[in-house]
């Protein structure tokens, strides 16, 4: 059944579809905490365990994460990662500008590893088990970039 | 072959426009929640669990894996099932050959749409929009302006052709459209868990509506709702086990008419009226539930109706009543709750449309009747055998459940 | 499950870019399978589909195909994820007894079309995830390599030697769509750097591609085929969708749906019992972790066992003869395309990747960032 | 519970490549300078399409005969519009046809024109109006106008 290309249609869709999310009550708690520089988590009661940022349910012990805690601002980098390439929206990659750093952020020995930024250390020269602590941007809103990434403790 | 049961429902609280409170996860959580209150299970009881709605509307790909945390399935087996606007039976007949298999014996189905998020309008043209494109370059106008640009001439697109098609091979008139909606929007207002419910509503309140395209008004559409449905079911000796009452699977089945293979201009519908698919689906089921003459032996009808005139259609086109008899049965008050042949008692999808749940509630609403928990809107007469339809894909997929209230014999 | 189920035929196809349309290749498929057993559509009791809408670029992607699967006015439904799920589905459906035969089609144009990775793009939380835009599926992967090297003191080379491996059987597999010929692991190497420590050719490649199969009860797989490949056994299993709370060196889903599969098949001793495996494998990495977790390599001895030609075709516990996901992977037939290899092994039809004794093979499929949903199937003759 | 704030997400179309099958409609427009309909037919089973397609539904074979179809038809359904897609009321009432066309199995669409909008029903007969200026695109047909 091999064909030509001529035989198809090769319509342009020229339609992005938007889609508007409630971000929920825990999330909407997160960013509160983040208004006064705060990373809050949600404890299990099953498993004492606590999700960063934090949601309703502990998957584990299927039970609703009621307790916010708040976590220290200083952690350890966990494992990491140094993307040479960057991924736009609609899965396109590109090379990245310069190498950066991704980082699982323990804060806790009971909380759930943060994925984020890592930042002021060339990507040569990061470590797992390196002490890391948290950055806020001057002017927080409770918004998804007060903390803005993490650097060098 | 095993038996195989409903032992549990869980609805959201409410079916509403939306749910500004809650994320995806944390609405999909309050169905859980309820359909273990209702059923006395626990997380652990359930042996696996099937996922369905229609992703595309919430732009989330395979939504079970985010919310694989909220509904106790983490260590289990879960299968996500998606055929459209017949997404939540279809996910209910996987969960039913989980365990007619013999693999499992407690599965759980969970089932979603939260409209609000996303845009149906949007989300139901993706179905064909490359075509459309493509048309557009071949010259169509896709505004019905002029020329072959008439997809079906307005908002109600091709559904308009086939309540045309219906009207004329059943002798129906629209007043019978207005009619069917008004008992509709009457009978959601005694389901807790309807949407657009109104106890005064009659057939002359929806002629005011104004007509999309005839025989279409907006008095005739289903809303969008967000909602999330749950339903347990477990083999015979787990049901007995576990459950008081049960309503028991005495058949399922479907069938698929084709959309489009190329043929561009007449793919945007199929069958406009005809549904050959409903006709051959039932068919199938009313052989595999034993059932002889359905007309006698079914007490109780869910019919998924995105508009009005469907219910009358396709209680024709399952064998429910003769070609041209549905518009008359309606007419006497036989549709009715207190009626001979009782249909969409909860209001149907022309009052309640979370598009993943319609088809799961058309079940679970006949379980309810079943099992005579359907409180205010339960019908007069005894249910002992009842039809849930079910009908998307691009209008051209049926799937048909049978229920009843005891074991078939096997 | 005791030979009960079995699979009867297949048909796949991949390439970097198919020239083709969903309905053509579906249509290319299914006819091909059809004449292969002399049989008419007719003879389809029920077919599964499992493609993806994303990826597709429609809701409700299987509704244009069910023409060209000759499914017209026939019964189908559909599995949204990876085509071993719905393998296992039209299992389900025959061991009901209700259907005698079910076909699993599965398709995804992914390589001319459009991006791979916007698969688990939109599988990420829209409101947390897609929002600060850090995570995506080669980030995550790269996460779950680094935490699998440094668990086990491994070093990178360990990725090198599985693709070195997984892409010299790729090679000389000709329904794969990424065949490079005389790969080394300089090559593999050198290739551009994603995400630390995967590289380009750690990491499957954008393919459009198909795959169609059709199981049958016992008594009506014999009619259809002298070469009956049984369903012995399959599990599935799901983990926790955060990877701040996964131990990303392991596959505990995968654990779990292997034991449920192995003792559906009475396998009691998988490394002893088990003569190949087909994982799908996106990345490197995973190859050897899902192969532990499906018992077949000793936990922390991967190193040894790439360098010593165990996980060869012709070692003793050969690892994806047939390249793996790492020659190809059109999303959602990719473990439906394991199954398909797996069979050619178990008739004896693999060719130059045949390996020795093959009477069991493991196979497996997977969903979600870092594999969170694993599906594993044990096939024999 | 307290409202929450929205986030957005976007599923963009426009970064996707489409390739959809159009050999049939391609040669089904060619044809329309010359005022034909070209589809084709099964060689088994005699269903004819329109545009032409590349397999058989019925019979799950390729096809290739090519089958002339007439511009003379039966309406199968119909449909007054009096909104427009967004929900708008129209000017005027808008009637849409559904057409099975003489000698083929399929059915196309388009608007009806010189017709009432109460005299329109199922089983009536119509043509299609072709453009003066036909130029290989779906604009030569006008619109269907009674037989």
């Amino acid at each position: 059944m091999s064909v030509q290309e001529e035989t198809f249609l090769t319509p342009v869709v020229p339609l992005d579809f938007t889609y508007n999310y409630y971000i929920g009550q825990y999330l909407t708690r997160y960013f509160k905490g983040f208004k006064e520089k705060k990373i809050l988590g949600s404890r299990c009661p099953g498993c004492s365990k606590v999700a960063v940022p934090p949601r309703k349910y502990c998957g584990v012990c299927n039970k609703v994460m009621e307790e916010m805690v708040e976590l220290p601002q200083e952690g350890t980098l966990e494992n990491f990662t140094v993307g040479h390439v960057t991924m736009e929206k609609g899965g396109r990659l590109s090379p990245a500008e310069k190498p950066y750093v991704l980082g699982l952020i323990k804060l806790d020995d009971k909380a759930s590893l943060l994925l984020h930024k890592v930042e002021g250390v060339d990507p040569s020269q990061v470590k797992a088990g390196m002490k890391v602590k948290a950055v806020w941007k001057d002017q927080v809103e409770g918004d998804y970039w007060d903390l803005d990434h993490f650097e060098p403790a | 072959m095993r038996n195989v049961a409903i032992v549990g429902i869980g609805y959201t609280p409410v079916f509403v426009s939306k749910r500004r409170d809650v994320c995806i996860p944390e609405m999909i959580s309050e169905a859980v929640e309820n359909a273990f209150k209702n059923s006395g299970l626990t997380p652990a009881d359930i042996d696996a669990v099937v996922f369905g709605n229609m992703h595309t509307f919430e732009g989330l790909n395979l939504p079970h894996l985010w919310s694989a945390d909220f509904i106790a399935s983490l260590g289990k087996p879960v299968m996500r099932i998606a055929t459209g606007g017949t997404t939540g039976m279809s996910a209910f007949h996987a969960a039913y050959y989980h365990i007619a298999s013999g693999l499992h014996d407690v599965v759980m189905v969970v089932t979603y749409e939260k409209h609000s998020e996303g845009d149906a309008q949007v989300g139901l043209m993706g179905i064909i929009t490359p075509e459309i494109m493509a048309m557009l370059a071949a010259g169509i106008d896709v505004t019905g302006q002029k020329g072959m640009g008439a997809i079906g001439g307005g908002s109600a697109g091709g559904i308009s052709y086939q309540a045309t098609s219906y009207l004329h091979h059943s002798g129906a008139g629209i007043e019978h459209i207005d009619a069917i909606a008004a008992m509709e929007r009457r009978n959601a207002s005694k389901n807790p868990y309807a949407h657009l419910k109104d106890p005064e509503a009659t057939a002359e309140k929806i002629a005011q509506t104004p007509l999309i395209s005839w025989p279409i008004r907006f008095g005739h559409v289903c809303p969008t709702t967000d909602g999330a449905t749950v339903c347990i079911l477990a083999s015979e000796e787990k049901a007995a086990k576990i459950a008081d009452k049960a309503a028991w699977v005495w058949a399922v089945a479907n069938c698929a008419s084709d959309a489009t293979t190329g043929n561009l201009i007449e793919g945007i519908i199929t069958d406009p009226g005809e549904q050959m698919p409903a006709t051959i689906a039932a068919k199938k089921a009313y052989e595999r539930a034993g059932i002889q003459d359905p007309r006698k032996e079914i007490d109780y009808v869910e019919i998924y109706n995105g508009f009005a005139h469907q219910t009358l259609m396709f209680l024709e086109r399952i064998g429910m009543c003769e070609v041209g008899e549905a518009h008359k049965l309606l007419e006497k008050g036989e549709l009715e709750m207190s009626g001979s042949l009782p249909v969409n008692a909860s209001g149907g999808v022309v009052s309640t449309n979370a598009i993943g749940t319609s088809a799961l509630n058309r079940v679970t609403e006949c379980a309810l009747q079943l099992m005579g928990q359907a409180g205010e809107h339960q019908v007069e007469k005894e249910v002992h055998k009842a039809l849930a339809h079910g009908w998307g894909g691009l209008m051209q997929y049926v799937t048909i459940t049978i229920l009843a209230d005891k074991p078939k014999k096997l | 499950m005791d030979k009960k189920v079995a699979i009867v035929g297949f048909r796949m196809k991949s390439a970097p870019d198919l020239v083709t349309t969903r309905e053509r290749l579906t249509f290319e498929l299914t006819r091909g399978l059809f004449d292969d057993l002399g049989i008419e559509r007719e003879d389809v009791d029920t077919t599964i589909f499992c493609t993806n809408d994303f990826l597709d670029g429609r809701t409700i992607s299987n509704c244009f195909l069910e023409g060209p699967a000759g499914c017209y006015m026939r019964d189908e439904s559909k599995v949204e994820m990876d085509a071993l799920n719905g393998l296992m589905y039209a299992c389900m459906r025959i061991l009901s007894g209700q259907y005698r035969t079910a076909m699993v089609v599965s398709l995804a144009l992914t390589g001319y079309q459009v991006s791979p990775y916007l698969h688990i793009e939109y599988q990420l939380s829209p409101i947390y995830d897609r929002q600060m835009r850090l995570l995506n599926e080669l980030s995550a992967a790269a996460l779950q390599a680094r935490s699998y090297l440094t668990r086990y003191g491994y070093s990178e080379e360990l990725l090198d030697a599985v693709a070195v491996q997984a892409l010299s059987n790729a090679a000389a597999n000709p329904y794969q769509a990424r065949r490079i010929p005389g790969v080394s692991k300089e090559k593999v190497a050198s290739s551009s750097p994603y995400y630390e420590p995967l590289k380009e050719l750690h990491c499957y490649p954008p393919t459009d591609g198909g795959c169609v199969l059709l199981l049958a009860s016992a008594e009506r797989a014999k009619e259809l085929t002298d070469k009956p490949v049984w369903v012995l056994g399959m599990g599935q299993s799901i983990e926790t969708f955060y990877l701040g709370e996964r131990d990303l060196f392991r596959s505990p889903s995968t654990v779990k749906a292997a034991k449920r599969a192995y003792e559906l098949a009475g396998i009691k001793d998988p490394k002893a019992e088990v003569d190949l495996a087909e994982v799908s494998a996106l990345f490197a990495h995973q190859e050897p972790l899902l192969a532990e977790a499906l018992g077949l390599l000793e936990e922390g001895a991967a190193e040894s066992s790439y360098q010593s030609g165990d996980t060869a075709v012709s070692g003793k516990m050969p690892i994806n003869p047939s390249g793996g996901a790492l020659g190809g992977h059109p999303v959602s037939a990719t473990g439906l395309i394991r199954a398909a290899e797996a069979v050619r092994q178990l008739r004896g039809e693999a060719g130059e990747n045949q390996v020795g004794k093959a009477e069991v093979a493991v196979v497996h499929g997977q969903d979600g960032p870092c594999a969170q949903q694993n599906a594993v199937v044990v096939l024999g003759v | 519970m307290e409202e929450t704030r929205q986030v957005q997400g976007t599923w963009d179309l426009s970064t996707f490549k489409f390739r959809i099958e159009g050999e049939g409609i391609k040669n089904m427009l060619k044809e329309m300078k010359e005022a034909k309909l070209l589809g084709n037919r099964c060689h088994k089973c005699g269903t004819v399409y329109l545009p032409a397609n590349f397999y058989c539904r019925k019979c799950h074979i390729a096809i290739h005969e090519p089958a002339e179809i007439s511009d003379h038809g039966e309406v199968m359904s119909y449909t007054i519009g009096y909104a427009d897609v967004r929900g708008n009321p129209l000017d005027e009432p808008r009637v849409s046809l559904m057409v099975k066309l003489d000698g083929s199995d399929t059915w196309i669409m388009g608007a009806g024109e010189d017709m009432k909008p109460e005299d329109v029903h199922i089983g009536m007969r119509v043509k299609i109006k072709w453009a003066d200026q036909r130029v290989g695109n779906l604009q030569d047909m006008e619109s269907f106008i009674p037989e």
